[in-house]
């Protein structure tokens, strides 16, 4: 299921997600209908999560990459 | 009657005799106008003379026209002399003309003019006739009257300026008809066995009579044909004949001849000297502008040239590669900067805040979301509760909580008649706290309740 | 017969006992009667109660299963 | 993958480059794009940086291999 | 290299040095393309340098072969 | 090349002399030509110096040989 | 030379100096002709000088021998 969730990007889970929450904030929900909602809610936003957390270390992972060649322009920007 | 008739013939003669036995006739002195010239090609001449009433036929024969010195013509006031005659043939009288000269003017006069005209157009005159005296002559002819004053001025003036010529005075009538014939003979004989390279030429002044000799063509040709260079001095200054004219140099007077017959060995020298002064002058005056201008030359700015043009592309050269270094440095600060300005937009578009966004709505979904279904779950709680209790509230069974009981018969049905049991029957009797088995021992049916149901 | 009544919806089984205590609460309605529903009464109760202990269950469940992947957020929630 | 950036151009990097950021800044770009934008980004940063460094070490070498003819000019500047 | 460039006249290596200039002055010159240039124009200017060298010797020379030659001239002048 | 240059007249070398300093004075003449011009310039200006240097000896010695039997014009010469 | 020179007459030398310096004086005359007419034209000048020197010495003799002598000496010649 995670990984039928992975397929979907970022901002449709969360629009997803959106969506879950306003069914939800109308109140006529069923129950069980709601658990279920909560349910696919809380796993929309496990792999919103995992997606940022993807992302963050993708970009830890550039920053330390490319970390060393910022000073070089760094100084001349300071020396200009 | 016949008698009385007379030929044209015999008129005429008696007419001639008549005439030239008066003596009146034979000597006519007569003013008047020449017209109808003509110069028979034989030499006599045929004319009209006239005045405003008359005129008169005139003839004058080449043995008396030859002395003319000067030459008549058409519309020439003249006097004349002459005799009056009868010309036969034609029966007309003439004139026959002795002596003519013109009126007004002179005949001398008349004659120079007409001789001068004449020989100024033979080119007698012309410059490039005149032969130049020599500088230093060695041998001088004077042709004039060994007793004049003219001959005594010109030796006079040879001895003083130039002792070492030899002069040969060739004496001439200088005045009188002779004259003419006289100089022009001199002139030749100068020609012909002299080895004299100037001749002069002149007399004193005097009337024009006096010159005349001088103004005569014969005169004048001679000269002209001399190969001796000439200097002709007749007279004073203003007397100018025409030997003057035809002479290779004209001077004033005899003593001018003879100065300009020789040279003065003081003028020779300044000649020299101004010859030298002007040689050496034009040599240097080369030399300095030969010198001002290799000097010009030698300053010039071309000489300066290379080193200025040098010090210009040095400068050039220089300017060049501050520009092309600066130009290079202004490229890459150029790139540099764009370089970094686009570094720190990309810097600024990483997607930290993105994330950053995505977790804080994402946590607030998740809060919203837990939220939202607790209070659903709460409510369906309460919902719930609130029905219980009020289920509760209407328990039937509370009711036994004072005091009262339900029996129900074994089939869990509520006994309410007396009726429905039976003595032995089991019931269960449901109390506030609990149920009773109990057996019924007797039953008992009120009367009115009975009716009633 | 709970498995009978777990096939209700837990809404279905709140209106029935919605409609019972109603009835009960007309007056009119016989003791015997009026035991029935309130036995029936009861009974969906229980039902309800169930469902909803069970929804409550599922959703401490579904917290801890997300919980614990994201302890972070649950602590973001404690707070709040 | 750098050596591969390296045959292109400075400008052409930075004209990626400045469509990168450009893209990136209309903040329309989803998050998984965004990242990989960013880091295509970074890497062509660092390429052009790589360029402009290498550009600055050739001028300082001819700058120094003809340095021995400056003074000669520069000399005779100073003087005129 | 060197060589091939002395054989252009002086003037030539000047002409193409200032179109090297224009061309940079323009500011559309690629930086890579740039740093060629300058480096051409390093060489240009190196070129130019030493044929002005040469021709400064020559100058020299010239001079002080001609030198005794002079003060004839100068002095005249010096007295006109 | 001085022998050689000694043959022509000194008009001669005055107006090659001439022509060189005109063509350098119009100023378009290229550097390694100007210097060649230069050159050329010097060695007829040599030539020039020495010959009229040599006339103005021929003319010092004639006015001496002769200067005995005019001593005055040659003064009036120098007067003037 | 001064001896063929001595040969021709005072007006053929005058003749000739004129000639020279009128020659010179149109400046067409070539530098190194200049001062070969000049040398020419100082050993005309000489013989010039000679010649007349020699007349003055003749002319004084004579006036010397023939102090009293009467023109009509001469005219003696002419009669004859």
């Amino acid at each position: 299921m995670s990984e039928k969730k992975a397929e979907i990007s970022f901002e449709e889970a969360m629009k997803q997600l959106e969506e879950l929450v306003e069914k939800l904030e109308t109140g006529d929900v069923p129950l069980e209908q709601a658990i279920q909602y909560y349910q696919k809610g809380m796993e929309l936003s496990k792999v919103c999560n995992e997606k940022l957390g993807h992302v963050e270390k993708q970009m830890q992972q550039i920053m330390n990459e490319h970390g060393e060649l910022e000073p070089f322009s760094v100084q001349e920007e300071g020396k200009s | 009657m016949n008698d009385q008739y007379l030929t044209v013939t015999a008129l005429t003669k008696y007419l001639k005799r008549k005439l030239t036995t008066d003596p009146h006739l034979k000597e006519v002195w007569l003013r008047g106008e020449i017209s109808n010239f003509k110069h028979h090609s034989r030499g006599h001449m045929y004319l009209s003379l006239k005045d405003k009433g008359a005129r008169i036929q005139s003839v004058m024969f080449a043995g008396y026209n030859n002395r003319l010195k000067f030459s008549p013509e058409n519309g020439m006031n003249v006097l004349v002399k002459g005799e009056i005659n009868i010309y036969e043939p034609m029966g007309q009288y003439q004139l026959y003309i002795k002596e003519m000269q013109p009126d007004g003017i002179g005949a001398l006069y008349m004659a120079f003019e007409q001789l001068k005209e004449k020989l100024e157009t033979e080119g007698l005159f012309s410059p490039e006739r005149k032969k130049s005296i020599p500088v230093h002559p060695k041998h001088i002819g004077v042709i004039t009257s060994p007793t004049g004053a003219a001959v005594r001025d010109i030796l006079t003036t040879l001895e003083r300026r130039y002792p070492i010529v030899p002069v040969t005075v060739l004496p001439v009538m200088v005045q009188g008809e002779r004259t003419a014939a006289s100089v022009s003979k001199a002139i030749e004989y100068a020609n012909k066995h002299m080895d004299c390279d100037v001749l002069i030429v002149g007399r004193g002044g005097g009337s024009i009579e006096d010159l005349w000799g001088f103004n005569e063509e014969l005169v004048a040709r001679t000269i002209a044909a001399s190969h001796i260079p000439v200097i002709s001095a007749v007279g004073h200054e203003t007397d100018t004949t025409i030997s003057d004219f035809v002479a290779d140099v004209r001077a004033a007077t005899p003593t001018g001849a003879a100065e300009l017959a020789v040279p003065s060995i003081d003028e020779l020298r300044d000649q020299a000297r101004v010859l030298q002064a002007r040689l050496n002058r034009v040599m240097v005056t080369q030399h300095d502008q030969s010198k001002q201008k290799l000097d010009r030359l030698q300053k010039s700015y071309a000489f300066k040239y290379p080193e200025q043009l040098m010090k210009q592309k040095e400068q050039d050269l220089d300017r060049l590669l501050e520009q092309l270094t600066s130009q290079i440095k202004r490229s890459h600060s150029q790139a540099s900067e764009r370089f970094r300005y686009i570094n720190k937009r990309l810097s600024q578009q990483g997607p930290e805040s993105q994330i950053k966004d995505g977790k804080e709505k994402l946590e607030a979904y998740k809060k919203q979301f837990t939220l939202r279904f607790q209070n659903l779950l709460t409510q369906k709680q309460n919902q719930f509760e609130k029905s219980l209790d009020k289920l509760t509230l209407l328990n039937p069974l509370d009711i036994m909580k004072r005091g009262y009981a339900i029996p129900f018969d074994t089939k869990g049905k509520v006994v309410k008649r007396v009726h429905q049991v039976q003595k032995g029957d089991r019931l269960s009797v449901q109390v506030q706290d609990g149920s009773l088995d109990v057996e019924v021992l007797d039953v008992k049916e009120d009367e009115h309740v009975r009716e009633e149901s």
